[in-house]
């Protein structure tokens, strides 16, 4: 692995990197190459990975979900590749014209330049003296997620004493490559169920997803017909005759 | 600046600060000479006196602050009136039932099950009495724990928290379901 | 009460609220017709503008607040020892917009455009008092929505929503979203 000593640019989220990705490569946002789109898309994924970025789970959902779009166009009827790439279209095009605005408002801002000064301290009797009836009591509560509320009552009960943070855990694909690989060089292939089971957290099942088709596409691994076992190709001679007949098959 | 901008910062600063402050910092930001200042406030309060404004400039030991004029005590003090009679929002409605049925919680118990920053609103139930301070929670932190009061009973018309409605779906099935 | 005191008394009022006073609130207290009242506070500003006053009355939505005029920033900045606050980030501008043009609208409408989780930010502009909980919607799992305040209008020189600055692309062809 090369290293890489420019410093990546940091987007506000997928729909923000495919946008600068579609100006970059001057693709048209109504008719977007979904190949081209995604190719560039994981080289930025890797990339990010390679420098230890951080990034969201959301991602990685957007590479799924390119590569979702990108296979439904292999099948024979591609209906339904055509309208998820539409629906792809619509949020890009929509959240480029939130992007847009957000850049004229943010023109006018003034917020740090006008100031306002604080209330008055005044002794006043502000005791709330309407009345009501006890039943707008239970009406206002059912907003409230009881699930929530007896989550409170067991962590104050149990005196669970830090308040966490909850934070969605972010599974890189590199260390999935890593994984499937070690797997492999013991024995040459593993069937395809085993590299998910007991693998529960989201991100971490598309990591792996994203890992097979990285080293499918790298040619370091071989795909049975019947997508149950994956094969070891440790020989770099076989990769070029692969991607080629990868290339011609797509 | 002209003597006109001068002035205009000298007020400007007055209000913001809404504090007392002192002569020589309101010089310095004026790039005003402190000797001048007292003449250039006169000249303000001049102006606010022919108006009849409804705020003066009062010079207290070497600092100077912005008031309101004590004759108008009165429209303050029913602007303030006006407000004690809003109607609860439903953000405040909210966290009041949160703390009367699970009473007494702290305000993390409330933002937890909310999802939400909602110190403000608590303040505001606080102001208008209707919640108060319950002791600590002896967990790290010590957190403030609050609980209805008295306020709370007669603007609902109960007699004690234990008269209040029972929450629609708090059958033993329906929290099953809710589970599954 | 004559004019003059009526005017004087508007002017107590507002700078003693600090914070936006509601039109209704303001003419109750004051005891001016409510159908005068903003011709009364343009009179008032007028007063201000003539003078080069260094405070003036904005009018957000159905409120009045009393403010510094923007012109005088940096001497309040040097008096209060303050810097100057950072701008809003690109993350919390979009979500703003999204607000602004759509409310009021949940969480999950703002993550939608977006395409990623927005929570913090939104907490952070909920810190910031420029959106507030606006109730919650009506469908499963009754999310919360949220709405721009007073500060938002404040802090973007807006009397109202509705003065927010056209969508691009609203008038103008598509290919001119592309290019921006």
């Amino acid at each position: 692995m090369t290293s890489i000593s420019f410093k990546l640019e940091v987007f506000e989220g997928p729909l923000d990197l495919l946008l600068s990705l579609i100006s970059r490569h001057k693709l048209n946002i109504c008719d977007i190459e979904i190949s081209k789109l995604l190719e560039q898309y994981l080289i930025y994924i890797d990339q990010a990975q390679e420098q230890n970025l951080e990034l969201a789970g959301e991602f990685l959902e957007m590479a799924a979900r390119l590569i979702y779009i990108k296979t439904a166009y292999l099948l024979p009827r591609p209906e339904e590749a055509e309208q998820l790439k539409k629906e792809l279209e619509g949020a890009l095009i929509e959240y480029s014209l939130c992007k847009v605005a957000a850049k004229k408002l943010a023109e006018s801002f003034v917020g740090n330049s006008i100031f306002v000064r604080s209330p008055m301290h005044i002794k006043a009797d502000m005791t709330y003296r309407l009345v009501h009836d006890p039943s707008c009591l239970a009406a206002a509560y059912s907003g409230i997620s009881r699930k929530s509320v007896r989550t409170e009552m067991t962590r104050m009960s149990a005196e669970s004493k830090i308040n966490s943070v909850v934070k969605r855990r972010i599974v890189s694909v590199m260390s999935k490559v890593v994984h499937i690989l070690r797997e492999l060089y013991a024995t040459g292939e593993a069937c395809m169920d085993t590299l998910y089971k007991g693998v529960t957290d989201r991100s971490a099942r598309v990591a792996t997803f994203l890992a097979v088709l990285e080293l499918t596409k790298s040619g370091r691994i071989t795909i049975s017909d019947d997508n149950m076992t994956i094969y070891f190709k440790g020989r770099k001679d076989r990769e070029k005759q692969w991607m080629s007949r990868k290339n011609s098959a797509l | 600046m002209d003597v006109k901008e001068k002035l205009g910062a000298i007020e400007a600063v007055l209000f913001a600060s809404g504090e007392p402050v002192e002569l020589f910092r309101l010089s310095e930001a004026c790039q005003v000479d402190a000797g001048a200042l007292p003449s250039m406030i006169r000249l303000i309060n001049e102006r606010y006196d022919d108006c009849g404004s409804g705020i003066c400039i009062k010079k207290l030991d070497s600092s100077y602050q912005m008031c309101t004029r004590e004759e108008f005590a009165p429209q303050i003090r029913a602007a303030l009136e006006t407000k004690r009679s809003a109607p609860l929002s439903n953000a405040a409605m909210e966290v009041l039932t949160i703390i009367a049925y699970n009473q007494p919680v702290s305000k993390g118990f409330v933002e937890n099950v909310r999802g939400i920053d909602s110190s403000s609103v608590i303040n505001n139930l606080l102001e208008k009495g209707l919640v108060e301070e319950a002791g600590r929670l002896d967990v790290p932190g010590k957190p403030l724990i609050y609980r209805t009061t008295a306020v709370f009973l007669r603007s609902f018309g109960l007699g004690s928290v234990s008269e209040l409605p029972p929450l629609p779906g708090q059958t033993a099935d329906e929290t099953n379901i809710e589970e599954s």
